[in-house]
């Protein structure tokens, strides 16, 4: 195989040389536990300080509002479960959307079926964009809380979360964003947007795995998710990821730093690749907005052919992207995101999503685009539903 | 994810397209994953003998790699034969499957009865266990255990 | 300052640089989602799958029961609460010991103040042990998990696992072992012991930070505690820490192999430390069992001096050592597994923990047990509580 | 974790010791860390300075430095002038404390006032602002907030 193409810069991301390179000292030479009151252990405590400050700077936050997790999962997780403890007795109605990850979905079933939440799942226009006049119907005097996502990771469609902080702040509700998919990627502050929490995750933006963090407003009595040592302003729990957390740092002030430049070319490649497609291939559409709408996300949809098989075939020639397809994470059912923009079942099956680094050039959109056309015509030929 | 076998067949897939005024055509869907799948058989009226077998299929890498192996494995056999080719034996044939795609092999055995079907209803002849396909299929149980 | 004496190796390990080693190229290279169809991604699934065996093996326990988490103190919240929701149709009543570590204790106590459950805490002997015969008396026919650790944190004492587990199965109860400070020091099988759930953390056996796994044993109906994505066969949800994984199996790997040479060599520089302490400094006393003792395992408590100024000037030595002590932690409380133990007040707080590793020599021994001489008899003389 | 200061009079900590005779001693002890402080004070009758001033402590590092800097504090001070010496001019004076350090410092404070109140109790005087020490003495909050 020769060169390969990587799309699927929204499952995850290659960790920069430069974060890898902040974060090996922590590994074998200042390893000590920053809990510890010798001095070899201040080294670790200074990286995690450090990044810490990284991370405020780049959301306009304060440093002790950043609290690490080990991921974007469970600052989800964190973030929908122990308020809803903290706040169940002033209410138990929660608002989201039904766009949203299966971090805050599957948090919510389990709040409904286990703990006596009542949630309400908003719908969202063709676009993909929560409608906000529908979430100002929702609110009720129980409603604790209103988590909606930054930007979508399938379709990119980025949501009025200025207009949703607003709301949020006018009914005295808190406001949780998942940003998992925005940060680094879109200008975000926590003061100017009015957002009290927000999920973010280290790989999605040249960081490392397994590192993430929940921002929580000053005032917000959260309680704990993850209970034991008194790491994190006694909030969570468990030995500091002193290597992650800093990489974590050196990643966001990254893509703080170079997000004009980078996500000014992100765009120039993705409208290149959406426009192509769309002249080029008959029987296709594009999910989620033309504008309100990532920098390196394109989401199409190809009557006639499933997406695994599309996927399988764009992997013969090096090129990874995803599916709206959700066949192979264990479940079948097409992707919950596509259905709620309103694609029909079979539609839905034959999506593609592309996500785009700084790396894409648009000689690999040419590429990827030529060799687009001649599966689709392909798996058309042999599709039953496809008649030419 | 997949063996070597199914990605040879999901890239060489054999038999792929339609036949002309076939002896029998069978089509089902997977109501769960929403994938499709067309056999189209040749069938010698004397003999039983499959003596061709064709394939659409509207699905995953796994479905599209069991109706090629499914199709050659039935072709050249009789009816009677043909309907013992389980899902199992295609899988087997493939060297396996993962739990998650065992679901698309029996769209491959179900495609292939529904097509023996519509031979015996034109026909008005009866095959044996044969019963009338639904034209959704669903599994029992999606496999909850995955490889690891 | 010259050289570092890194005693303290309870609360975290050099990351073993075979470790760092086999982790370097999943974060540039292989850095697929192991979800992700593509070939590109199948490399990070075998990377993980590897490690998921090599842990396996370390245990007597299959690939799949296997299950990936951030930490032990996740583990630890996992094994509890989702037990607990599990099975709490059959009883709420959970045993457990007055000397766990604060991620089993304060996971206790949310169950108990949130959830509705009874927690018994067990008392154990002056040697830290747990008493059987209490044990069996604590079983109620609500009684639906027992959770004993098997080596403690602070005093090293190591439980009597297999006899635990045999009175577990007997009820038919559950039984869930915390083995952060255990596994890589000393022998486990779980099936031999009984074990269905273990606890584990990557940071403490010379592995990286962050990553930790829980045992569960097949056929335990434990629920989510992360919930989201498919990952982890459903049950642990987030983006696959495949560095960290991968990390974690050869460090596993690399703590079974050599753990015969290297406690041998553990134990006897820790039985020199303990025999010259308490010949040669008065007023001492050694915390935990004598020989059911983790071999990295030195606790002392000197009477009439307190626990941090000792660290403080242990540390102008290079020494690097921790406190029975919590001053340090955010809590001023003296250590509950010294209270638990019997100590006074006074006496748990001049105790000083020293956790030695495989780089611990014979010669770093004598120089800390010389210049602890020196340090024990200065504050001594500056405490208003020693008459000499 | 402690500021250079504090670590200067952790590790060379000034007036260690006891007075013999002296004209004033006071002994507090902290009930939430269980620490220990006693303070020595030589007074002259006529002029009530603080001519000299000891310590000894049973506690942690901040306890040993505030014990330092606080002893330093009063030496050649009036009285009058030592009863206005506080906690958190003994913090300043160390570049400040960690949060949860914080009552250490409390200790300093109290002991002082300890040995005041035991030479005014010896000479039947009254110190205007001094009341009965208690020997143990506990903080309102412990202090939630970390440092990061
Ligand atoms: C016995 C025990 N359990 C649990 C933990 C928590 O592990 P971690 O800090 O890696 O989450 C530790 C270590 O701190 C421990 O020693
Ligand atoms: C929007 C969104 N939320 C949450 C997550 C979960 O993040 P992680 O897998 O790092 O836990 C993801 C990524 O998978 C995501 O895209
Ligand atoms: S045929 Fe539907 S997933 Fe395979
Ligand atoms: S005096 Fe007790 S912790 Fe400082």
């Amino acid at each position: 195989m020769g060169k390969m193409i990587y799309l699927d810069n929204a499952a995850t991301t290659k960790t920069a040389p430069e974060v890898v390179e902040a974060m090996l000292p922590y590994f074998t030479e200042m390893y000590g536990n920053p809990s510890s009151i010798y001095d070899f252990a201040s080294k670790s405590k200074e990286g995690v300080s450090k990044a810490r400050g990284q991370i405020a700077d780049a959301l306009g936050a304060k440093k002790e509002e950043i609290y690490f997790t080990a991921g974007g999962s469970e600052s989800d997780n964190w973030a929908l479960k122990a308020t809803f403890e903290a706040y169940k007795s002033k209410g138990n109605h929660i608002i989201t959307t039904k766009i949203e990850h299966h971090a805050i979905l599957h948090t919510c079933e389990y709040l409904e079926k286990e703990r006596g939440a009542k949630i309400t799942y908003l719908d969202v226009d063709e676009n993909g964009i929560v409608k906000l006049d529908e979430l100002e119907k929702a609110i009720t005097p129980e409603t604790i809380l209103i988590s909606v996502m930054f930007a979508n990771n399938e379709i990119g469609s980025i949501q009025p979360i200025r207009e949703i902080g607003a709301i949020a702040k006018e009914h005295g509700i808190l406001f949780h964003t998942d940003a998992v998919q925005a940060f680094g990627q879109v200008p975000i502050n926590v003061d100017e947007l009015g957002i009290d929490m927000l999920s973010s995750s280290g790989h999605k933006l040249n960081g490392p795995k397994g590192i993430g963090f929940l921002y929580i407003r000053k005032g917000v009595k959260i309680r704990s998710f993850v209970h034991g040592g008194a790491q994190e302003r006694k909030r969570r729990a468990g030995t500091e990821n002193v290597p992650g957390i800093v990489g974590y740092g050196v990643a966001a002030d990254r893509a703080v730093r170079t997000m004009k430049e980078r996500t000014d070319k992100e765009i120039q490649v993705r409208d290149h690749f959406i426009e192509r497609i769309l002249k080029e291939i008959p029987y296709v559409k594009l999910n989620g907005d033309r504008t309100k709408r990532l920098p390196n996300n394109v989401n199409v949809s190809f009557q006639f052919i499933e997406g695994e098989s599309m996927l399988l075939m764009l992997d013969n020639y090096g090129i990874c992207a995803s599916s709206g397809s959700a066949c192979t994470s264990g479940s079948l059912d097409p992707s919950h995101v596509l259905l709620a923009i309103g694609l029909p079942h079979e539609i839905a099956h034959g999506s593609l999503r592309m996500t785009l680094s700084e790396e894409t050039t648009m000689e690999d959109a040419d590429f990827v685009v030529d060799k687009l056309k001649e599966i689709v015509a392909y798996l058309r030929s042999m599709s039953p539903l496809y008649e030419d | 994810m997949y063996s070597e076998k199914v990605m040879d067949h999901f890239q060489h897939p054999r038999n792929v397209g339609e036949i002309e005024n076939a002896s029998g055509v069978g089509t089902v869907g997977n109501a769960k994953c929403g994938d499709i799948m067309r056999i189209f058989l040749d069938i010698d009226d004397e003999t039983h003998i499959i003596r061709d077998c064709k394939f659409k299929t509207f699905g995953c890498g796994a479905a599209v790699a069991t109706s090629s192996m499914a199709t050659e494995m039935v072709k050249g056999k009789t009816i009677e034969e043909a309907m013992k080719l389980t899902n199992k034996a295609v899988m087997e044939a493939l060297d396996g499957l993962p739990p998650v795609k065992v679901h698309c092999s029996l769209l491959a055995e179900e495609a292939v009865h529904a097509a023996l079907w519509d031979y015996a209803q034109k026909h008005h002849i009866e095959i044996e266990g044969l019963k009338k396909p639904k034209s959704d299929i669903h599994e029992g149980e999606e496999a909850e255990e995955e490889e690891y």
